[in-house]
């Protein structure tokens, strides 16, 4: 009973919760028969979500106002660029991820100097920043669908012991996230940073070393899930990332991450990733207009965070 | 009630507070006349600020009654406490910083609304800042963050003893000196002595036994929650405060042994407008002057160029503690352990990663050494009491190996026990070889420090050394200007 | 009233700047844009712009943000193109309905200490399909005295113009000079302090809401009022506009420091920047860009006259 | 007489502008490559004075009012405008008309009086979908319907024709239906979460840009493929070629073409050349079936969209036909 209690004080208790009502209820429908392939297409969506959620997670991390827009377009870029070089070559896959990467450097490395140097507010900054780099994917290849190498497609789609590829990548690199956080000096230092600039200054942390790395940490992760989502779909289209801008935000919150910085959640992203794409196949599955599913899922997500969030002041 | 004795304007009878297990307010039981000035002294978490939050209606005792006035008062708030004359000034100063002083006025007195507000409020808060620190110079339309932070203290001071038609009558003071240079502190204590003459009534607290013995008719003592003295304040010394408070009077032995440092290398150095500034290895110097005078600004300087904002270095040059601890020194979400550990990582951690085992040993260590009053480490930062955060603080510049420490008016609100051992550790480390920058508003800690500068406008003008470094040097220094 | 160096004054100077350096800009590459019409062709779509970024503004003052900013004001749009003309009453109902929605918003928030963030993205979602089920493809037409009123051609100055100046006196007198403008600013600088001062924050919270609700549902009908249709995502992008403009103007996220004058410049400047852009004739590939490109330009500019502000202060 | 000649002589000093609210797409920027190459070589001949294109940054019927209203200022003869709302735009035509331009709308049309419209029967193209199936699939059976972007007016118009054929054959039944929002990864994601709770599906119908995420979905579903309305992107396409190949699958494909922007170029032309051309034109919508997969593949490029460019002679039948 105490364990309990210790537990569903954890913040990343309720989105775990609320991905499993959810799930529960959209399995109910068939009597069960569609959970095997229900959870499968759950851990599949909802990696992408997780591997930007992370990035995303990071730059929350560091404290009001920081938040980083630029995640859709730095993964539409990363994806078409990858493509783009490999040209469905099998032998180009890592010149190909390395490109990809290069790009999320590149896009980091622009973000934080606008908001160092020009004192951009990150919101605007990474926003500006993403028109360009939209401009920039659209003018490398002009929207045409290039396929992927297709070791990397039938990777990306392929499943290990029954559990997709691309959840176990998802996986990798959310036991590397939550090391850094917990068990790091970086962590702390994010942390810190997170909580009070200058008194993270004053305590000897190089404050913008910190924020420079996680802005590019974030934009790196964005562009390896845009070169992963852009194998797994069959091609880099120019608008694959728009659904990420939501989406990314939504995850590091519903997932327990304090909005305000300086704490942050790794588990709570996964509840939150699975959540956001199972309602989503809920009421696809009830059969219910897009009216409504947007009311509901709107609505769910305040009911967990009034849950999850909620301290009574 | 008799008609000839007077009626407490507030009176707490047998308050409990408690913050889970810790027992903030252990049963205290007190009673304020009209016509009198409160000291309440004690040492740090000894219920101090809680009791006052009571008194102001902020903090609903556990158990225990208020009254006023003679009635007993069944729901009292912060509307009750402010209709009757309780005003308060916060040990935090607690201005909104984006409102100018007028508007900072206007949030204070609810009934100064409607057409012409401002023209209203700018007369009641000018009036006040001129009775109570006349010549201050403070434009009333600036708004508060721009101010100084001396300067919102004063600001903040006035606006508790202003009148926008209720008048004050009960005015409670915590630590409203912290922050204020000697001339204004005098200014604002012989404004407490005429405002009580008048039949007004202060709750002083305060840290500076000094002043509360000057300017309290009563003084209270408080020690774990509880009132161990109550006597009339002639009836004090400041030896018996300091000893019915339970730490012991060191007196004398605060003056530093004379040391000869000519032959210590320079490990600090500092060029900027007046004079150079230079400290020497294991020497313990001091900023000093009238506060806001560009002694932060040193001290920010100096820190500035031994850090990198950009890359860590792997061993640290400064360490510094901070003043303001609510803006640049605690980590709010954070442990005690972890808000201590932050300054010393680079110690504790391997390639990379923290060893957990060392943070903690080291933490416990320290955590003795000075006293900190916590059972448990792991418990959040804000859980201390302010002058138990500060305590933090300091353990976490001292525990690094930085050859230098910056400190920032560091003992802001920190008891008189606590503050004599702090001495001592500071006196030990500056004898093995590390070098202090002190910057302090309290003349007993300059006159500790080896040499002193004096600052005035935004630049030393005169250094003090050896027996040199007096009270009346240094006063006579800083509001002549340059001379020396 | 005493022309102060104040740092209100130095929020506005920069915010003005830019905007008359860019209107130069406009009028140089386009001198038809100098004259009555050409003004009104520039701003008037700047006019619900305006009013979504003053509400914006109000729940920036509270340290809070509003992620559900461009879908509110389409799903206003929606209502004011359908109940609004087809029966009035419901319409204006269903407009104090929301405005009393966005109060209790503010009220939650407050009582619960959610971030506001996550509550205003929840919120987008259930006005986004909200619209949808009352507009499922684009349609409907605003109340005739709304399409005229914002097609009005007064005399001396274009409608665009007086709209932007009344709107900017209106939130600034309500912002800046009321008390109920101090309480909301005062939430945003120092919580604790207005509490104890014995003033309730959860009204001054739900107020500040409430009126951001009723601004942004002044948005939705004026932009109904000049597209004369309404559909679901007509306003999505008001969103980011209106934070953006509140930061142009001199506003700031956290501090209740904001500048109602300023928003409404930094509305004028976001609107006339993508007229700047389509009359230089970028390629097409790199128009969305430079949308980018000049948002930094702008802001870069503002960190510059900061500078020179910050070094005659200096002297 | 309407010959080209003359009409060379009397447009050469008009500027015509295409208003585009939207390029994140490979069917827009078939659209805007077409619009670059027939217009580009228009104006080196001589036709017109310039045809330039502009994107809004993001799809909204604010963002392109406000362009339109720049174009006004710009002083463009004519405008041609594939809307973001039928509706939405309609305060800045009517500004533009009364300025004295003309506008022309294609695919996402405007319905202000004063504009011309060349449409798509977005209706038929949705209906025809359950015709052909009916046609394959005498039986009949369940359906899966992706949609696009809820709200926009293209979706609701084919997803009225979807339906509208569903109860014209009522042999079929939708069994399920999501938002794809025109984008293969989006479809993909909403067909996966929909599918482990959805029966055997014979049929999908779909809007365009949707087909092959769909595919994928499906088929790493392990379930048996059914016949999926393609929207001739590239992609999709090919590998209907490749099921074509491999096991004989049939289906077809339906969507309008991008080059439908270079039929409005000439279109405006022709009406600043003075031509009386009546308010309302139809283009057919592109349909590729079985025997004409391989020739459409062929001339479409690489991650594109099967296209038809338009020449001023088309424009003049197209015109000619409405009469
Ligand atoms: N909000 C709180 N939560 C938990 N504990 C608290 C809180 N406020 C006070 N305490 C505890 O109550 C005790 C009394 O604190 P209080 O602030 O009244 O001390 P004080 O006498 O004012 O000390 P100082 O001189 O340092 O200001 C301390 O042990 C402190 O840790
Ligand atoms: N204000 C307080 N006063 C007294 N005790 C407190 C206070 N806040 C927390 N505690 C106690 O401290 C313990 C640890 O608190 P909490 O869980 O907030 O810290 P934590 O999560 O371990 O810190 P961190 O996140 O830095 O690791 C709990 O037992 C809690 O009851
Ligand atoms: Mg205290
Ligand atoms: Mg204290």
């Amino acid at each position: 009973m105490r364990m309990l209690g210790r537990i569903s004080r954890k913040p990343w208790m309720w989105s775990w919760t609320a991905a499993f009502v959810v799930w529960f209820a959209t399995i109910m429908v068939t009597g069960g028969a569609s959970t095997f392939d229900l959870s499968q297409a759950a851990l599949t969506f909802a990696a992408f979500s997780i591997i930007v959620g992370i990035g995303q997670m990071f730059v929350i991390t560091l404290g009001p106002g920081n938040i980083d827009l630029s995640v859709p377009s730095t993964m539409t870029l990363a994806g078409t660029l990858a493509l783009k070089l490999m040209e469905v070559d099998n032998a180009m896959i890592v010149p190909g991820l390395v490109i990809a990467m290069i790009t999320g450097v590149g896009v980091g490395v622009v973000n934080y100097a606008l908001i160092k140097a020009l004192r951009i507010p990150p919101i605007i900054a990474t926003l500006s920043v993403s028109f360009i780099v939209q401009s920039a994917a659209i003018w490398t290849n002009r929207g045409l669908r290039i396929k992927p190498p297709s070791f990397l497609a039938d990777f990306t789609t392929a499943n290990t012991l029954g559990v997709p590829n691309v959840a176990i990548i998802a996986l990798v690199i959310s036991v590397f996230a939550w090391f850094l956080l917990e068990k790091t000096i970086y962590g702390r230092w994010i942390s810190a940073v997170g909580q009070s600039m200058p008194a993270a200054k004053m305590a000897g942390i190089p404050v913008d070393g910190t924020r420079f790395v996680t802005y590019i940490f974030c934009a790196v992760l964005a562009s390896l899930a845009g070169y992963l989502l852009a194998c797994f779909s069959g091609g880099a289209a120019l608008n694959m990332g728009s659904e990420y801008l939501l989406m990314s935000i939504a995850v590091v919150v519903l997932g327990g991450t304090a909005v305000a910085g300086g704490d942050s959640n790794v588990p709570g992203i996964w509840g939150a990733s699975l959540f956001m794409f199972l309602v989503v196949s809920m009421l696809n599955t009830y059969g219910l207009g897009a009216g409504i599913r947007l009311i509901m899922t709107g609505l769910i997500i305040i009911s967990v965070i009034m849950l999850a969030g909620g301290r009574a002041r | 009630m008799t008609g000839d004795t007077l009626t407490a304007i507030v009176e707490v009878a047998d308050a409990k507070v408690s913050f889970g297990a810790v027992k903030a307010l252990d049963g205290v039981t007190l009673a304020i006349m009209p016509g009198e000035c409160v000291g309440v002294v004690g040492h740090n978490g000894a219920g101090k600020s809680t009791i006052v939050s009571v008194i102001n209606g902020g903090l609903t005792p556990h158990q225990g009654n208020i009254s006023s006035d003679g009635e007993r008062l069944a729901r009292y708030g912060i509307g009750v406490a402010r209709a009757r004359g309780v005003r308060c000034v916060f040990q935090e100063l607690s201005l909104c910083p984006n409102l100018t002083v007028i508007e900072n006025t206007r949030i204070l007195h609810r009934h100064l609304g409607g057409f012409g507000w401002r023209k209203r409020a700018r007369k009641v808060i000018e009036r006040s800042l001129d009775l109570v620190f006349p010549g201050h110079g403070i434009e009333s339309d600036r708004s508060v963050g721009e101010l100084s932070i001396a300067e919102r203290q004063m600001v903040e001071i006035a606006m508790a003893f202003s009148d926008a038609g209720v008048a004050p009558r009960l005015v409670i003071l915590d630590e409203p000196t912290s922050s204020l240079d000697a001339g204004l502190a005098e200014q604002m204590l012989g404004y407490v002595r005429r405002f009580v003459d008048a039949g007004g009534s202060v709750i002083f607290i305060s840290h500076i036994l000094n002043e509360i013995l000057t300017t309290a008719s009563r003084i209270v003592v408080m020690k774990d929650g509880r009132i161990v003295a109550d006597r009339r304040s002639i009836d004090w010394t400041e030896h018996s405060l300091v000893e019915s408070m339970g730490s012991v009077a060191k007196g004398e032995a605060n003056r530093r042994a004379v040391r000869d440092l000519a032959g210590a290398p320079v490990v600090v150095e500092q060029i900027g407008p007046g004079l150079p500034f230079r400290a020497k290895r294991g020497e313990v110097v001091g900023l000093a002057g009238l506060a806001g005078h560009g002694q932060t600004r040193m001290l920010m300087k100096l820190h500035a160029a031994e850090t990198s904002d950009w890359l860590a270095r792997r061993e640290a040059t400064v360490a510094f503690v901070a003043g303001d601890r609510r803006l640049n020194g605690v980590f709010e979400l954070w442990s005690i352990l972890k808000n201590f550990s932050i300054g010393s990582l680079g110690d504790l951690t391997n390639r990379g990663v923290v060893d957990v085992a060392a943070e903690m040993e080291r933490a416990t260590d320290w955590k003795r050494r000075i006293d900190i009053r916590t059972q448990d480490l792991a418990n959040r930062i804000l859980s201390l009491s302010g002058g138990n955060q500060q305590k933090v603080l300091f353990a976490r510049a001292l525990s690094t190996r930085a050859p230098v420490v910056l400190m920032d008016d560091p003992m802001r609100g920190v008891d008189v026990g606590t503050k004599q051992e702090v001495y001592e550790i500071i006196r030990q480390q500056a004898a093995s070889g590390r070098t202090f920058v002190w910057y302090s508003t309290e003349m007993e800690e300059v006159c500790l420090c080896d040499r002193v500068y004096v600052f005035r406008d935004g630049a030393i003008v005169a250094e003090l050394e050896g027996d040199a470094v007096t009270e009346g040097n240094i006063l006579a220094v800083s509001f002549r200007g340059a001379a020396a | 009233m005493r022309l102060t160096y104040s740092a209100e004054a130095v929020r506005l100077a920069v915010p003005a700047l830019s905007l008359t350096v860019l209107l130069a800009a406009v009028f140089w590459l386009q001198p038809r844009a100098m004259s009555y019409v050409g003004l009104n062709l520039l701003f008037n779509l700047a006019v619900p712009i305006a009013l979504a970024t003053i509400a914006q503004m109000l729940i920036m003052a509270v340290n809070d943000l509003d992620l559900s900013m461009g879908t509110f004001v389409s799903f206003v749009a929606c209502v004011a193109a359908t109940f609004l003309r087809d029966t009035p009453l419901l319409g204006t109902l269903i407009l104090a309905g929301v405005v009393g929605v966005y109060a209790a918003i503010g009220i939650v928030i407050h009582l619960r200490n959610l971030p506001s963030i996550v509550v205003s993205l929840g919120m987008s979602f259930v006005w986004a399909g909200l619209a949808v089920l009352l507009l499922p493809a684009p349609g409907g037409q605003p109340p005739d005295w709304v399409r005229a009123l914002m097609t009005a051609k007064p005399p001396f100055a274009p409608m665009a113009i007086i709209a932007s100046i009344v709107i900017a006196l209106v939130a600034h007198l309500l912002v800046m000079r009321s008390s109920l403008g101090v309480l909301i600013r005062g939430v945003g600088g120092n919580e604790r302090s207005v509490e104890r001062a014995g003033w309730s924050v959860l009204a001054a919270r739900a107020a500040a809401y409430g009126l951001a609700g009723v601004f942004a549902v002044l948005a939705g009908i004026a932009l109904v009022g000049l597209t004369t249709s309404a559909d679901a995502n007509i306003a999505l992008r008001y969103t980011l506009l209106s934070i953006a403009g509140v930061i142009l103007g001199g506003g700031e996220f956290i501090g209740g420091r904001v500048s109602p004058i300023g928003a409404v410049i930094g509305a004028l400047t976001l609107t006339l920047a993508g007229s700047f852009l389509s009359f230089l004739r970028i390629s097409p590939d790199w128009q969305i860009g430079a949308q980018g490109a000049i948002l930094i330009i702008v802001l870069a500019l503002r960190l510059l006259l900061a500078r020179i502000e910050k070094r005659e202060k200096a002297r | 007489a309407a010959m080209p000649v003359s009409a060379l002589a009397d447009t050469s000093g008009k500027k015509i502008a295409l208003s585009n609210n939207y390029a994140g797409n490979s069917w827009r920027q078939a659209m805007l490559t077409s619009w670059e190459k027939v217009t580009g070589e228009a104006v080196k001949a001589g036709v017109v004075a310039a045809a330039d294109a502009f994107t809004t940054a993001e799809n909204q019927a604010t963002e392109q009012a406000a362009q339109i209203q720049n174009m006004i200022l710009q002083g463009y003869d004519a405008i041609v405008l594939n809307a973001a709302s039928p509706t939405a735009l309609n305060g800045a035509v009517k500004e533009a008309c009364d300025a004295g331009i003309t506008v022309v709308s294609f695919d996402g049309i405007v319905t202000e009086p004063c504009a011309w419209r060349i449409a798509v029967d977005f209706k038929e193209m949705g209906r025809s979908q359950v015709e052909y199936l009916s046609k394959k699939l005498p039986q009949g059976g369940n359906l899966l319907e992706i949609r696009g972007l809820a709200g926009v007016f293209v979706d609701d118009e084919i997803s009225a024709g979807i339906h509208e054929g569903v109860k014209q054959f009522p042999q079929f039944k939708i069994a399920g239906s999501v938002h794809g929002d025109w984008a293969q990864d989006v479809a993909q994601k909403a067909v996966a979460g929909i599918l482990p709770s959805l029966p055997e599906i014979a049929g999908v119908v779909t809007q365009g840009g949707d087909g092959y995420g769909a595919a994928q979905a499906i088929a790493a579903a392990k379930r048996p493929m059914p016949i999926i309305v393609m929207g001739n992107r590239e992609d999709e396409l090919k590998w209907w070629q490749q099921q074509k190949e491999a096991n004989g699958y049939e289906t077809m494909s339906v969507s309008i073409a991008p080059g439908v922007s270079t039929l409005a170029f000439w279109v405006a032309q022709q009406i600043l050349d003075g031509k009386e051309v009546k308010k309302d034109l139809v283009v057919p919508f592109l349909r590729i079936d079985q025997d004409n997969l391989e020739q459409n593949l062929a001339n479409t490029q690489a991650g594109g969209v099967a296209n038809v460019e338009y020449a001023q002679e088309d424009a003049i039948k197209v015109i000619e036909a409405a009469k």
